[in-house]
């Protein structure tokens, strides 16, 4: 009897951080069905890294993302150094997991600030990107860059934080902390967030497992699965417990990301306690040769890299699984039956990131 | 490196993935590399983060078929592979024929090594 | 879901920090009027002294986003900002150790 | 400086960015540096925008979007286009699918470099851009922006 | 009782017109202020909003038809109209469809173009009308009734209220709580920002004002002045006894306005007409009834 | 001259009807027609300026009224057998039964109430009737035309249609002018015939089921209409058998029973089925029967005995049916997309809403009943020829196939939106007597609540549809349509009356509708006064307001010209071309970007609200039942 609304969703859409389309069809103001049209970022990186030598490429794919920049490099820089056997300085990988932990933190908070504002809470998103930047601030001044860290290579990385500063991380961590506790409540337990969250977008399990979801959206659907249990670097130090939500709703996922935080800060702390003295990157000689698979637990999820290098300098492949691109057919079985209202909220609670989607 | 990897052909590629379906295991991915004479494709599962692989040796010209009927999951990455290597694959749930990654003017295949594999204008 | 007004009391969570913000003064940073000290190690844009500088080519060599062109003769040493990612990585290849990564953004008047 | 310059609308829109842009653009507006002291307000769409943001250099598909966008935008308007990518194609330029830089598409006004640029760069960007706004509703044709590149040579040895 | 207006009156009212919008600005202005510092802000200058009107009437005029024009000139003339009518001391009720009506040519200048969003923000805009207009023809019926006439023959909110004594705040305590919760859907405030709003994210993009554009715009944001004004004129009206302390009174609502603006996601339209038609309803039912026992 | 214009009045229309059902199809059948319409407007107004009259109809009239009675009920009788529903049968001879039990036992008195009556609140009825009703027919020539290509072939001819369409204005104005109650029924008993025969004149399935539905729900009414009469004429005290004669509470029985026979003529729930099924006949039909006129029969009987109730508890109920209606179908086509039914809907809960005003029973209210009661028919009419011309002319009557019209359409979809301003725009008349209406039950707080839901909900779909028809894309020129005399002519009549009653608000409410109001409550009035306060002023700012708007409109709208026009806000995936509404999608496919109204089908669920309200209006019926028998 109503004729179907059918609309574009992007690409070019304030609630959207980044370029996708959704085709929405809605019948009267139920959203029937949501077909995606990506390509809006595809830039073909991984034919670049091929033409690029391997060290110039770490700076390539952090480019990746400018959101987990610096997860990009750790999970490509470990495949090269598992191809090329380099055993990395155990200071190196503890750094790698302060700045790993660090970035986490600063991408679930720009998430967070992102979902507030996806449901018009313009002053929620005002105070968590207030707090990111401190995130922000610390990782400049150990790294040299605001998102960009450019500091993993292959043998460790390029800059030790020195003793002053690691006093600095470690007082940023009680800021931080200080400061999640004044609004994380809101995100948990205000009614009107939890209006637009609790019982939006549900994932069940079996759905979550079917459409091979990962990190946080998987969690948040009773998933077990976070590869930091996987020990990879230094994370072999330290006993990571997954974060598990079992609605599989937006608000789980806010849920589980929140705890990750805190979690964060906890790893961020105890790998400044077991930072061992000593060198913090070492030279390597020689070109990666072999096939590796190299895996790496981002913000948003496990991240695959798969290398293949020919003994020259040039990789005969690089290729990455991003998170995002695994959670894209969960979003597409969240949407439907949704009001138009929520479609943003659902979107965003993903935690999409097409960039890294497309390459 | 990479250890476990079960070399499937084409005839096998479908029964097989069903088999580790029903494991449940989950499918992470599938890589395509363009070796030049032939074309590689990894297709990546996960269980306990122990990683299987299933190789396939895909010959210039050959048709893959999918597997979105068995792992929905899998609709993104076979298109992408349709777009970027220039290989058909048959039987996608959602086709975007190869236009998903690229637009009109685009160039074709272009992850494909070999000019010939670039589907005729 | 039970009815709105059974949830007031968990409304208006946000307004403690609403007004604590109210009370101080606020975050900004009023670039440009105020500038605050850089980061030592940020890496701001890349300068070089051309009188150290060999003009040996590794730096552009290295460069991963074709920023820096070298010629031999007549020697020049060209950067070109809009390229340029600001990775240092030239900064760590030259042997002469001839460029700098200065903290401040290049700007836009300079 | 008139009003007109004193209520610069944005609408931003991401090309090929690696978000790094992006959310360095976004920083900008969040209380750390609070562009909209300047008056400057993100409305999300072109019809009400007076400047576009673009980050991230153009590709196949988004070049005509880009254009389109730019095209929505009622007169006077001015482009700022945020890194590298936007104005080159920066890291990515070699990249089959990237076309350049955003001047291959549309005029652009002020090109601000790194990757990302800081915050601290991009409001220098929007200053530069009220005054070119303020010249354009003047009806003055200021032409597109620079991208100088930096040469040296060795000092004349005496 | 509304016999015709006075000479003086007319004069008035014309300075009321003239002045109204500067007020309503100024009042955004420290809308746009207030809300940074609660976000802690610096935030744009006071004059924001009026800089913000100059630059789109010097913009080149931007349309996807001619219609729309019209009704951008109507939403703005009948908010106009319904301050003359109020200050010439004429029918609440009357000045309340009045009022309506102005909202309904927004409405209808918004669905008047195909553009989705547009229409879809048009359609948000009326369930808005349909959550808030019950609220107040209830508000209305009650002052009616606090000021005891028989039927509906109106005359200025302030002087009713002084003519009775006492501020219309006392008897109508439930009643000026809902109609406080329909100011912030009629400025388009969380959680009810559902048709279009400031906060720079949103689904429907800008909603029932995504077409228009430059000029048309700034009508849309001078009559944006003119309901700013209306509304907590309208406020002050609940102390006129005293307009003093209905000035203060509305101060005080203005800064809760925001403050609840700040502390709220935007809700579903749905939600809201269902919320506005329980509580804020059964408030002024209650109200009432305390006049029927 | 009374017994001239009477029997002009009265039967006038029947003899120029069958004359058109014996002319061959054609101009001959046209030009009687069109002659009857403009005889019936002179007739009309003609008759409304000799004032007021009485006439009493010789002894004859009582065996006469039998008689003919008599007949009516057996073609009744026929058509139950033909539709083979015998619960209008057993309806039919109940009604027989009735009738003569009342001829053999009614008092000597009732016998000398043999009236027809022409006081100012029948004159209302009667110069609607006869001016809106014949432009309505003189519409429906250049209707039928047209209709009878698009319609299945029937064999109910177009002659026999305009017979008992022209006929129906004699019918009707029977009915308002009669007072004595055994007349009365039989002209009630005549409208509803007609309207059975024009539902079904397509013959198609549905067309005769609903006719069938309309004739059954009908004749339950003039069953109560029957006992009405029989009880009033054989009451204890007071009998006279005439309208005007219920005037105390004796004869509560019988204004009970009338008041069942006023709902559902009137389609008051929940009774409202049959006048949603009567949108299948063709649309002058809805226009003339189910929205102006005849179905003002019911609220018309409510609003004469209203007075002489006023205050009674009784009248309390009937005052909340009429508010429950209006306000269950405001919501009801809020979530309708079939532009009769959405009007259909409308047209009850405006009937609704002059039945609550009746029911309040002030002279206030008694005058925002009337004012509904002539402005509606105006719009309405006006609305239901509007949509007819367009779905003749686009095949639909889809709100949702509506948009775009205004470039197609441009003369009827002006016009149309004229008729949809008028209802929720001040100055026109609707909304100013919603607003007295408002004001009204500002005493009454059930009814209060309601009628605010109510048109709160109206605001609702009316501006959904106004928005859908005028939304177009930019056109430089506009070209106005081609449509046949009769029905532009009519269109345009209608509007002008629309857009004339509005601007003569004030003087109709001093000289007409106040002084009726006051008539009926035996007040004079100048103690009716206050009322003149309340509408006071509001007239000419709104219209000067408008007028300013529309000359700044003219003058921006000259300046913009083609260059102006951009595209629409598609996320700026917009595919550039003449049809500027595609996007470019998925797989590179173009597809057209559509927002579809919303309808709330969720909430507003037509089938369960209609269960409950009926549910409902069943239960407050039969609170009727008991207040009267508590009396
Ligand atoms: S998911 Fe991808 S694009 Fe997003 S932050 Fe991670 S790497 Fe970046
Ligand atoms: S590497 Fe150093 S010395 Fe060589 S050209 Fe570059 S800057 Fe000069
Ligand atoms: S680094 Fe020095 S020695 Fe080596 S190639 Fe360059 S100029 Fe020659
Ligand atoms: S900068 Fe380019 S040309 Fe130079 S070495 Fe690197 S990849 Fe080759
Ligand atoms: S900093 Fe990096 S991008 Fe810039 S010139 Fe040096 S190597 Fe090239
Ligand atoms: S300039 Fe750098 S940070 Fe910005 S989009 Fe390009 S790669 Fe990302
Ligand atoms: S009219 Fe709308 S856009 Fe304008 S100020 Fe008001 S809410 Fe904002
Ligand atoms: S061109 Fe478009 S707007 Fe105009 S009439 Fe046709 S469909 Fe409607």
């Amino acid at each position: 009897m109503t004729r179907q609304t059918i609309i574009p969703f992007g690409p070019q859409h304030p609630v959207l951080p980044e370029p996708i389309q959704l085709k929405l069809v809605l019948e009267d103001k139920k959203v029937v069905g949501a077909i995606p049209s990506i390509g809006y970022i595809h830039r073909g990186l991984e034919k670049l890294a091929q033409q690029k030598d391997y060290i110039q490429s770490i700076f390539l794919i952090e480019r990746i993302c400018g959101i987990c920049s610096f997860l990009h490099s750790m999970a490509y820089c470990q495949g090269i150094e598992e191809m090329m056997n380099v055993e990395v300085p155990p200071r190196a990988n503890n750094l790698r997991i302060i700045w790993a932990e660090m970035h986490r933190i600063h991408s679930h908070l720009l998430w967070m600030g992102l979902l507030a504002d996806s449901f018009g809470f313009e002053s929620l998103f005002m105070e968590i990107w207030r707090c990111r930047e401190t995130v922000l601030d610390i990782m400049e001044e150990t790294a040299g860059g605001r998102v960009m860290l450019g500091v993993c290579t292959v043998g460790g990385v390029r800059r030790d934080i020195p003793p002053e500063l690691i006093k600095k991380v470690l007082a940023t961590c009680d800021e931080l902390q200080a400061h999640f506790d004044h609004f994380i409540p809101s995100i948990l337990n205000d009614y009107s967030v939890k209006q637009r969250t609790v019982g939006v977008g549900v994932l069940t399990k079996e759905v979550a497992l079917e459409r091979g979801v990962v990190g946080p959206v998987a969690r948040a659907s009773g998933v077990v699965m976070d590869h930091r249990v996987a020990k990879y670097g230094a994370y072999a130090n330290f006993d990571v417990e997954p974060q598990i939500e079992q609605d599989g709703d937006c608000y789980a996922r806010s849920k589980v990301r929140v705890r990750e935080l805190y979690q964060s800060l906890d790893l961020v702390r105890q790998s400044v306690a077991t930072l061992p003295e000593g060198e913090f990157n070492i030279p390597v000689k020689g070109n990666p040769d072999g096939e590796v698979i190299s895996r790496v637990e981002q913000p948003r999820g496990e991240v695959l890299y798969y290398l293949r290098g020919n003994g020259s300098k040039f990789l005969d492949r690089m290729r990455v699984r991003t998170p995002t691109f695994a959670n894209l057919p969960g979003l597409l079985a969240m949407i439907p039956g949704c009001e138009l209202s929520d479609v943003p909220v659902i979107i965003l609670s993903i935690d999409p990131c097409i960039s890294c989607t497309e390459r | 490196m990479i250890t476990n990897i079960i070399p499937v052909t084409l005839d096998t590629l479908l029964s097989k993935v069903g088999e580790i379906f029903l494991q449940k295991y989950r499918l992470i991915t599938i890589s395509c590399t363009d070796l030049g004479e032939y074309i590689d494709v990894l297709y990546h599962f996960d269980k306990n983060y122990e990683i299987t692989n299933l190789r396939l040796r895909l010959e210039r010209g050959q048709e893959v078929p999918s597997i979105s009927s068995i792992y929905f999951s899998a609709v993104i990455v076979e298109n992408e592979i349709q777009d970027l290597f220039g290989v058909p694959v048959k039987g996608l749930v959602l086709d975007y024929g190869g236009k998903m990654m690229l637009a009109e003017a685009s160039p074709k295949a272009p992850q494909a090594n070999c000019p010939a594999a670039a589907p005729a204008e | 879901m039970p009815p709105a007004y059974c949830l007031m009391p968990i409304m208006f969570t946000f307004v403690r920090t609403l007004f604590r913000n109210l009370s101080r003064k606020p975050a900004t940073r009023t670039y440009p009027f105020t500038q605050r000290e850089p980061f030592a190690n940020f890496r701001g844009h890349l300068t070089i002294d051309p009188a150290v500088c060999i003009y040996c080519g590794i730096c552009a060599k290295r460069c991963p986003a074709n920023a820096l062109v070298v010629a031999k003769s007549p020697k020049s040493w060209t950067l070109d900002p809009y390229k340029c990612i600001l990775c240092s990585y030239c900064v760590e290849a030259c042997p002469k150790k001839c460029m700098t990564m200065r903290p401040e953004h290049q700007r836009k008047d300079a | 400086m008139s009003a007109f310059s004193k209520s610069p609308w944005v609408v931003h829109y991401n090309c090929n960015s690696c978000n790094g842009c992006d959310i360095e653009l976004l920083a900008c507006l969040t209380p750390m540096y609070d562009l909209e002291r300047f008056g400057v307000l993100n409305v999300g769409n072109p019809k009400h925008a007076d400047v576009l943001v673009v980050t991230g250099s153009v590709n196949h598909r988004n070049a005509p979007v880009l254009k389109n966008v730019y095209d929505q935008i009622p007169d006077p308007k001015v482009v700022v286009a945020l890194g590298v990518c936007t104005s080159t194609g920066g890291i990515f330029a070699e990249c089959y699918n990237v076309l350049g830089g955003i001047d291959k598409v549309i005029p652009v006004d002020v090109f601000v470099p790194g990757c990302p640029p800081r915050p601290e760069a991009m409001i220098d960007g929007f200053v530069k851009a009220l005054g070119i706004l303020e010249e354009k509703r003047g009806g003055k044709d200021t032409g597109s922006a620079e991208k100088p590149t930096i040469t040296l040579f060795p000092p004349a040895v005496e | 009782m509304s016999s015709s207006p006075t000479f003086l009156q007319y004069f008035l009212t014309l300075v009321v017109v003239l002045v109204a919008p500067l007020i309503g600005g100024i009042l955004n202005g420290f809308d746009r202020k207030i809300t940074s510092r609660l976000q802690s802000r610096i935030g744009p200058p006071l004059l924001q909003p009026f800089y913000d009107v100059f630059k789109l009437l010097q913009k080149k005029p931007m349309v996807l038809n001619r219609i729309q024009i019209m009704y951008a000139y109507l939403h703005l003339a009948f908010m106009i109209l319904t301050i003359v009518i109020l200050a010439l001391g004429q029918d609440l009720l009357m000045a309340l469809f009045i009022h309506a009506f102005s909202t309904i040519a927004l409405v209808i200048g918004g669905m008047s173009v195909r553009s989705p969003y547009s229409r879809i923000g048009g359609q948000r805009q009326i369930m808005q009308m349909l959550a808030y207009e019950p609220v107040l023809v209830f508000l209305v019926i009650g002052i009616y009734r606090v000021v005891g006439m028989q039927s509906g023959t109106g005359s200025f909110l302030a002087s009713q209220a002084m003519s009775l004594g006492q501020p219309l705040l006392i008897p109508l305590p439930l009643m000026f709580v809902s109609f406080f919760i329909a100011i912030l859907i009629k400025l388009h405030k969380s959680p009810f920002d559902v048709s279009t709003s400031h906060h720079m994210h949103q689904e429907l993009v800008k909603g029932v004002t995504l077409e228009y554009s430059g000029p048309f715009l700034a009508l849309i944001e001078i009559t944006h002045f003119y309901e700013t004004f209306l509304l907590f004129a309208l406020i002050a009206c609940f102390w006129g006894t005293n307009l003093l302390v209905g000035a203060v009174l509305a101060a005080v609502c203005f800064f809760g306005m925001l403050v609840v603006d700040n502390a709220c996601a935007r809700l579903t339209p749905v939600w809201m007409v269902r919320f506005m038609w329980t509580v804020p309803m059964a408030m002024c039912l209650c109200n009432m009834v305390w006049f029927y026992l | 001259m009374t017994p001239l214009l009477l029997s002009l009045l009265v039967v006038a229309p029947v003899v120029f009807g069958a004359l058109a059902w014996f002319l061959p199809d054609g101009k001959a059948r046209k030009g009687v027609v069109a002659f009857s319409a403009i005889f019936m407007i002179a007739l009309g107004i003609f008759t409304a300026t000799q004032g007021a009259f009485h006439y009493e109809l010789g002894s004859w009239a009582g065996p006469a009224s039998l008689l003919l009675e008599a007949a009516i009920m057996a073609l009744v009788l026929g058509i139950a057998v033909k539709v083979r529903s015998w619960p209008i049968g057993i309806m039919v001879i109940f009604q027989l039964v009735v009738a003569v039990a009342e001829h053999v036992m009614a008092h000597e008195g009732a016998e000398h109430g043999v009236l027809f009556i022409l006081d100012p609140l029948s004159t209302i009825l009667m110069l609607t009737v006869s001016v809106v009703g014949s432009v309505i027919v003189y519409y429906a020539i250049g209707y039928m035309d047209v209709h009878a290509h698009h319609a299945p072939p029937t064999n109910a001819g177009n002659g026999r249609f305009f017979f008992i369409l022209i006929g129906f204005l004699g019918m009707m104005n029977g009915l308002v002018l009669a007072d004595n109650l055994r007349w009365l029924t039989i002209f009630w008993e005549a409208t509803t015939l007609c309207s059975f025969l024009l539902i079904g004149h397509d013959g198609t399935e549905i067309a005769r089921a609903n006719a069938k539905r309309a004739l059954l729900i009908n004749t339950f009414g003039a069953c109560g209409m029957s006992l009405a009469s029989f009880t009033a004429a054989t009451a204890a005290v007071g009998a006279t058998g005439t309208l005007t004669g219920i005037t105390t509470a004796h004869l509560i029985i019988p204004m009970a029973f009338l008041c069942l026979a006023a709902f559902t003529k009137s389609a008051q729930l929940p009774f409202q089925s049959w006048l949603l099924g009567a949108m299948v006949a063709p649309t002058p039909v809805s226009a003339l029967l189910h929205s102006a006129t005849m179905v003002k029969a019911g609220s018309y009987l409510v609003l004469r005995l209203a007075p002489a109730f006023a205050g009674e508890r009784f009248m309390v109920v009937v005052a909340v049916v009429g508010a429950f209606t209006f306000a269950v179908t405001s919501a009801l086509a809020v979530s309708q997309s079939n532009a009769k039914k959405v009007l259909a809907y409308s047209t009850i809960g405006n009937l609704g809403l002059i039945v609550a005003c009746a029911g309040i029973g002030t002279p206030l209210a008694y005058t925002a009943a009337l004012m509904i009661l002539c402005f509606h028919a105006i719009s309405k009419g006006l609305l239901f020829l509007c949509v007819g011309t367009i779905e003749q002319q686009i095949g639909s009557r889809d709100i949702e196939d509506m948009g775009g019209i205004l470039f197609k359409l441009p003369m009827t979809t002006t016009i149309t939106m004229i008729g949809q301003a008028s209802m929720l725009i001040p100055p026109f008349g609707m909304l100013m007597s919603k607003w007295l209406a408002m004001e009204a039950s500002i005493q009454h707080p059930v009814m209060l609540v309601l009628v605010v839901l109510g048109a709160a909900l109206t605001v609702f779909f009316w501006c959904k549809w106004l928005g859908r028809i005028q939304t177009a894309s930019f056109h430089s020129h506009y070209t106005m349509e081609k449509l046949p005399t009769a029905m532009l002519v009519s269109v345009v009549i209608l509007a002008v009356g629309v857009v004339g009653s509005a601007l003569a608000i004030l003087p109709l409410f001093h000289h007409v509708f106040v002084p009726v109001a006051a008539g009926a409550f035996k007040l004079s009035p100048s103690t009716l006064a206050p009322l003149n306060d309340v509408i006071g002023f509001v007239v000419w700012p709104v219209v000067i307001t408008i007028v300013v708007a529309l000359a700044l409109t003219l003058l921006t709208r000259r300046k913009i010209t083609e260059a102006h026009v951009s595209m629409p806000f598609l996320c700026g995936e917009n595919v550039k071309g003449t049809e500027s509404y595609l996007f470019r999608g998925p797989m590179e496919q173009t597809t057209e970007a559509w927002a579809g109204t919303f309808y709330f089908l969720s909430i507003f669920d037509e089938t369960r609200i209609t269960q409950w309200s009926n549910l409902v209006a069943g239960l407050l019926l039969l609170t009727l039942l008991g207040v009267i028998k508590v009396l």
